[in-house]
């Protein structure tokens, strides 16, 4: 913890600025395709050129919505789902084998279904955002809760505690590292199938068509301005998910 | 609600109703899907979805049948199982010790996890392209992008797992003077093994997921095709086909999984 | 023995599967303990007092034989029976006034009044500049009090109390056993306090319960019939105290197993050390 | 009268995903806003467009969840549709004759068509190209069997042929973009070929909606087929390039994909006798190679009386030449 | 004081942040321990005692002033400095035998001595019943000899004890102590151990170092020098321990914010239950 911010920081980009590095370099000594591989200076034409002209940002904003509206969906929903599973017995036994078995089946698979109730609009791609975030977040809570240590158990239990305050007062908080990286996956998950979601519904506005356009007009430096952008606010949104994440477990005693 | 909620933690009840609770609850499992049958047997039978969206059971039965009889099933099943298998080996693997790495040090964390975020969060397709160059759209495309699914879980359940460790058993090591191994095997590892177990869960799922994408991408065979193909195909029939063998063979697994994680937390069965 | 029976212990029995073979931690226990009554219970280290405390309490209910509190058969925990645990046993997301706020969660009380009342206890155990600390920054000592003052927040009807005081220094000790004799005396809370002090056992109680080992029975029950205020160093007191102790150690003799064993045990584990620097 | 929005879809998409597609007098359709200036001045009506990623699937989805009621879609799609019930018309011919080309990767050595035998050859399954790919390769002997297929989309076709991780492919204008770009070699074009080579789509409704809207029906045909008609007038050529340009595709591939074509006879909505043959053949080749599982019944699914009328009242007979079924022009 | 300075504590000062502010647990503390001493520390919760060990044992470096064993300047743990925690640390994924095995984990034995060694010491903590059980499955009593096992199995240079026998009874505890002083006295090992029975560290030091709370200081070290073995009843050594507890509190006077503080809390919060009884 003595790492100073600064230091950390300088690490963190020194992977990313050495790949930069060696893909300039192979694509200015032609080492690799510039069609499959373009210069760094393309890159940030297009970029420009997709930021000044092509309203980028506005085409974000929409996936940014979508994303975070069908992230809370899918993590409120899968809190709930994973408290219940792993607190009540007879609804872990009626309900985990059919969702472990589901939730093996692909995301596209659910495709037809969900635009068949949701439409193809927007509120369908909300769905499959949501649905992205919903699995990691239920499997998450889920071993979270399930660890809670028995000895608190037991104190709730001498105290007389009802469900909501096991719930609040144990299991929750017990399961919050987990939950965390449950979140973490979340957000991942939930991003690509953003994306997604602008592939395989009908169309609409948003970022991930940058990277599909790229991919159909052959055009690398678009792709890799796509996949710039994209990575780019998963690693922001992740890293305030970190921020909250260290907010809420700053009971736990620091490494030494 | 509170009688729902049963309370977690009586030993004795516990113990005594097993044996008549494990009979009672292995049924209990097969409700729900007893339930969705028979909702989709009415569905179908009411015409409350459309039969070429939901196609009533039986047909969906005959063509499973059909489908076994000639084999066909079990060969696509047979390829996907292989392709699933040893890209989730690599990726699981290659994310545990990302994983252990990252949760181990600190100095690893600051120069791996920005990197790591920002790859995890963008999408296969749009590597397709480049990975292809590299390695053409043969089998090892498809097993690095299942890989890469089993990768992503993997390595953030473990290193949160290492993290969660409790400090007052680190210290013990410490004062034992334990090698960077011996705190793995004996500590960090044992003390990691439900979030790795998660971890394990679910980038199994996402190796299953991915393969979907990535049989719709260059292929003519595995169950993702047959997915992929039978919608492209209006065969909503193979589709359910596919999507129950998915999750028969997705939720086998995940009974294989749990009795390994019973094997290896012994010391937790008797504890509850 | 003024008032009636309040917790009525009969026949009880427990047993546990370690390693697939039987452990019978309890054995045909039985006791009343009358209302208002401050029992102690002395025994050797896993004799069953924990055990014991748990059935009290509710906690554990898969035993042989049956256990009543004010007439009822106890099937489950209840806020009239409190239990301060032997470890701490603090929530360690929370701070410790929080902590101790828990034992009145379900107290209906207002929020001030719980205020009051967590702060009150936290200077009850001398804690009150740590309300706002987590557990991992307590001494254990100082996580013991904790536990304490959540046991104590709630002034329950029946505590059972597991070696609360084991942590602490003799001075802070003696201090919160008076304070507890006071908030006994004044509130007549019937009282069922395990613990290894011997002298602490024969100052706190009306009875002290000797209990003999594996299987966990009781040996001998010493009345201690001196009033109150005591004198810790009464001859009446020390009297009593060696008659616990010599029934203590005769119950040890009675289960050799128990014990540490041979005495002898030193010298011959004398020869390792050697060894093992021979083999570094 | 209570507000109605009718459900357009549209069995592909354009480049950055956008709303708009080329190459038929339905993307005229669109482009030109026909429906939405024919129904300017009935503000209960509303157009409502969906253009699908997933192509044909989709729309076949949407019609089966009453979620569509007109749509454009190619030949075997709508086959399919048709093949498991779905309760449809065949409205208006929109697309029809397109033309399928054959890119091989450069240095593959391949000049042609025979020298595909036993290499690796891209195609999307599935779709209105790969019906006319067999017959193609049927026309030279060869089967699907004698070559190794790989089930491509049109972005991982152009990028696997750029990297030559496949020999060649069949496909549509990105191909020609390809060749343009000089990543690859056009060998063949079914354009010139026998007319029957080629693909074909349509403008499908939905039967209850077409029921209970007749009217509503024949003006969206009306729409449908003016925009056929600007899209057939050869000094428009210009302008009609450059509308389809909405949808990203660049206008000098355009030119390319209609060059040595009159605009007439890839924009005309007639259901000739051409066009109900070539359906009627991919339905028995469908069946034939295992895309269509059951037989599928043409009978009563060509709904001609909107077209016929919307001609009629617009003037339009005569205008587009009528084809027999051997492909060759009906001596009206 | 026989031999050389064994273990040489100077001018240590330890602080810690508990919400922002800071909180000496430790100030400017010396202390030289001679090689094959006995020292015992005892103070009031919280005084810093269980910090102390930690900074001798290696696992805590955060401090100013300096710290030796052996003329070497403490930079980490070692393996030849031990210790047994305050509480017993078992992994609750291992058997007791495995846990207690820890301990041997590098002392580069072969397979069959550990296992003997293992064995040996369970005897000598009366659980070699118990070598198969997990910790949840015993007492708190039965947990901490598990955790002496563990420290003492592989026979450090200097051994550092904290409360090692707080959850044991007398006999138990008797049985204990003296098995240690023999391991102690034929081997060698120079033992600090922290305790709060002022009998136990009277009885088992060669010296007694009695620390005052907050800022954690040496308020007084007393000599013990009564030869061994000892009379535990002996008047001698009942003078030091009323030395030592006078000592105490004392302490405890000069620190009021630390010890439980009003003797008379009880009665002021005396009112509660009724209060409680009402809004219940
Ligand atoms: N990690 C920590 N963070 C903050 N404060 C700490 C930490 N560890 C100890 N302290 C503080 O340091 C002081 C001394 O703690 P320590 O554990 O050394 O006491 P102790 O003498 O062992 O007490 P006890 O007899 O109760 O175990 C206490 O006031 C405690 O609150
Ligand atoms: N959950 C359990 N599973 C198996 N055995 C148990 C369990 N809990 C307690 N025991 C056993 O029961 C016996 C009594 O345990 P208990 O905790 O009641 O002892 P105790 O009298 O409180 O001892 P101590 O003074 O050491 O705390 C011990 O032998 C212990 O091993
Ligand atoms: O509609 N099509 O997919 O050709
Ligand atoms: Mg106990
Ligand atoms: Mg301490």
């Amino acid at each position: 913890m003595t790492v100073a911010l600064s230091a950390r920081f300088r690490r963190g980009v020194t992977l990313p600025v050495l790949l930069l590095a060696a893909w300039e370099v192979s694509a200015r000594t032609g080492l690799a395709d510039p069609r499959f591989l373009p210069s760094l200076k393309d890159v940030a034409l297009t970029a420009k050129r997709e930021i000044f002209d092509n309203g980028l940002f506005a085409e974000l904003g929409f996936s940014l919505m979508r994303n975070i509206a069908g992230f809370w969906i899918g993590t409120v929903l899968g809190i709930a789902l994973a408290t219940l599973l792993a607190l009540s017995r007879p609804a872990d036994r009626l309900i985990s084998p059919t969702f472990n078995g589901m939730k093996q089946i692909s995301l596209l698979a659910w495709i037809p279904l969900i635009s068949v109730w949701f439409g193809f609009g927007e509120q369908a791609k909300i769905v499959f955002v949501a649905l992205a975030a919903f699995i990691p977040i239920v499997l998450n809570t889920y071993e979270g809760m399930r660890s809670a240590p028995a000895d608190l158990i037991e104190v709730g239990r001498a105290l007389k505690f009802t469900t909501r305050q096991r719930i609040l007062r144990i299991h929750l908080p017990s399961a919050m590292p987990s939950i965390a990286t449950g979140v973490h996956l979340g957000l991942i998950y939930s991003w690509l199938a953003t994306v997604g979601a602008e592939y395989f519904l009908a169309v609409g506005p948003g970022i991930g068509g940058l990277v599909i356009a790229g991919r159909e007009r052959f055009d690398m430096a678009l792709v890799m301005v796509g996949v710039f952008v994209l990575g780019l606010v998963g690693f922001s949104l992740n890293r305030l998910a970190y921020a909250l994440e260290s907010y809420l477990l700053r009971w736990r005693p620091r490494r030494t | 609600m509170a009688a729902f909620f049963e309370a977690a933690g009586d030993a004795g009840i516990r113990m005594a109703r097993r044996r008549r609770s494990r009979v009672v609850f292995g049924v209990a499992g097969l409700v729900l899907p007893a339930a969705l049958l028979g909702f989709w047997w009415v569905a179908s039978a009411k015409g409350w979805l459309a039969e070429q969206i939901l196609p009533p059971p039986f047909i969906v039965y005959e063509t499973a049948r059909d489908m076994i009889a000639s084999g066909e099933l079990l060969f696509h099943a047979g390829v996907s199982l292989r392709r699933v298998m040893i890209g989730f080996a690599i990726g699981s693997l290659a994310g545990l010790c990302l994983g252990i790495a990252i949760g181990l040090s600190q100095k690893i964390e600051d120069y791996v996890k920005p990197l790591f975020l920002a790859f995890a969060q963008i999408p296969t397709l749009g590597w397709i392209p480049l990975l292809m160059l590299f390695v053409g759209i043969g089998e090892t495309l498809k097993i690095i992008i299942i890989a890469k699914g089993a990768l992503v879980p993997m390595t953030l359940n473990t290193c949160s797992g290492i993290r969660g460790v409790l400090p007052k058993y680190v210290e013990v090591g410490e004062a034992l003077c334990f090698g960077r191994w011996q705190r793995l095997r004996l500590i960090v590892l044992p003390g990691a093994v439900p979030s790795i177990f998660t971890g394990v869960r679910y980038g199994l799922t996402h190796s299953w997921t991915s393969l979907v994408g990535v049989e719709l991408l260059a292929s003519s065979e595995g169950l993702g095709y047959l997915l992929v193909w039978g919608r492209q195909m209006f065969w909503l029939d193979t589709v359910i086909v596919a999507m129950i063998v998915i999750g028969l063979v997705g939720f086998a697994m995940d009974k294989g999984l749990d009795r390994t994680e019973m094997l290896i937390q012994r010391w937790k069965r008797q504890e509850i | 023995m003024t008032s009636s029976t309040h917790i009525e212990i009969r026949s009880v029995t427990r047993d546990f599967q370690v390693n697939g073979s039987k452990l019978t931690a309890l054995d045909d226990i039985s006791l009343d303990v009358a209302e208002g009554e401050f029992v102690t219970i002395v025994g050797a280290s896993g004799c069953g007092k924990s055990t014991l405390l748990r059935l009290g309490a509710g906690l554990d209910t898969a035993y042989d034989g049956s256990i009543a509190h004010a007439g009822k058969r106890v099937t489950g925990p209840s806020l009239d029976r409190g239990i301060v645990f032997q470890e701490p046993r603090l929530f360690p997301w929370l701070t410790v006034g929080r902590n101790v706020a828990l034992g009145l969660e379900n107290a209906g009380l207002g929020k001030a009044e719980k205020k009051r009342l967590v702060e009150e206890h936290l200077e009850l155990v001398g804690l009150s500049a740590f309300a706002d600390a987590y557990p991992h920054q307590l001494s254990g000592g100082m996580a013991q009090r904790a536990g304490i003052a959540r046991g104590l927040v709630n002034r329950p009807n029946v505590l059972f109390l597991d070696e609360p005081f084991g942590a602490l220094d003799a001075i802070t000790k003696t201090r919160l056993q008076d304070e507890l004799q006071d908030i006994w005396a004044s509130e007549r809370i019937t009282m069922i306090l395990v613990t290894h002090d011997v002298e602490e056992a024969a100052y706190l109680g009306d009875r002290v319960v000797v209990m003999s080992p594996r299987p966990g029975r009781i040996r001998e029950i010493v009345p201690v019939d001196l009033p109150r205020p005591r004198d810790r160093t009464s001859a009446a007191l020390s009297k009593i105290r060696n008659r616990v102790l010599e029934s203590l150690g005769t119950t040890t003799k009675a289960g050799p197993q128990q014990s540490p064993g041979v005495p002898s045990k030193a010298r011959k584990v004398a020869g390792l050390r050697s060894a093992i620097a021979a083999a570094g | 009268e209570e507000p109605i929005v009718i459900h357009v879809g549209y069995a592909a998409i354009g480049v950055d995903n956008r709303p708009y597609s080329e190459g038929t007098s339905a993307a005229t359709a669109r482009a030109g806003e026909y429906l939405e200036k024919e129904f300017a001045n009935d503000p209960n009506i509303k157009i409502e467009w969906t253009f699908f990623k997933g192509a044909g699937p989709a729309v076949n989805e949407g019609f089966a969840n009453d979620q569509l009621d007109f749509a454009y879609q190619g030949d075997l799609p709508s086959l399919i549709g048709r093949a498991t019930g779905l309760k449809t018309k065949y409205l208006l011919a929109s697309g029809a004759r397109k033309p399928l080309y054959l890119a091989a990767a450069k240095a593959s050595g391949i000049k042609r068509i025979e020298d595909l035998k036993g290499r690796k050859i891209a195609l999307q399954r599935g779709t209105n190209g790969h019906l006319a790919a067999i017959k193609v390769l049927a026309a030279h002997g060869l089967n699907e069997r004698d070559v190794q297929v790989v089930n491509l989309d049109s972005a991982g076709t152009v990028a696997a042929l750029t990297s030559k991780d496949i020999d060649a492919a069949f496909g549509d204008t990105q191909l020609i973009n390809l060749a343009a770009k000089g990543a690859a070699d056009i060998i063949y074009t079914t354009k010139g070929d026998d007319p029957r080579f080629g693909r074909n789509a349509g403008v499908i409704g939905r039967q209850a909606f077409i029921e209970a809207h007749p009217e509503i029906t024949q003006r969206v045909v009306d729409a449908f087929v003016k925009a056929a008609k600007w899209s057939s007038d050869e000094p428009n050529r210009p302008a009609l390039f450059e509308l389809w340009h909405k949808s990203g595709t660049p206008v000098p591939i355009l030119e390319e994909y209609f060059s040595n074509d009159t605009l007439a006879y890839r924009n005309s909505p007639l259901i000739d006798d051409l066009l109900v043959s070539q359906y009627k053949e991919q339905a028995v080749k469908g069946k034939e190679f295992g895309l269509i599982r059951r037989d599928v019944d043409l009978n009563g699914w060509f709904e001609p009386k909107y077209l016929n009328s919307a001609i009629e009242r617009l003037g339009l007979k005569d205008f587009w030449q009528s084809y027999g079924a051997d492909g060759k022009p009906h001596a009206s």
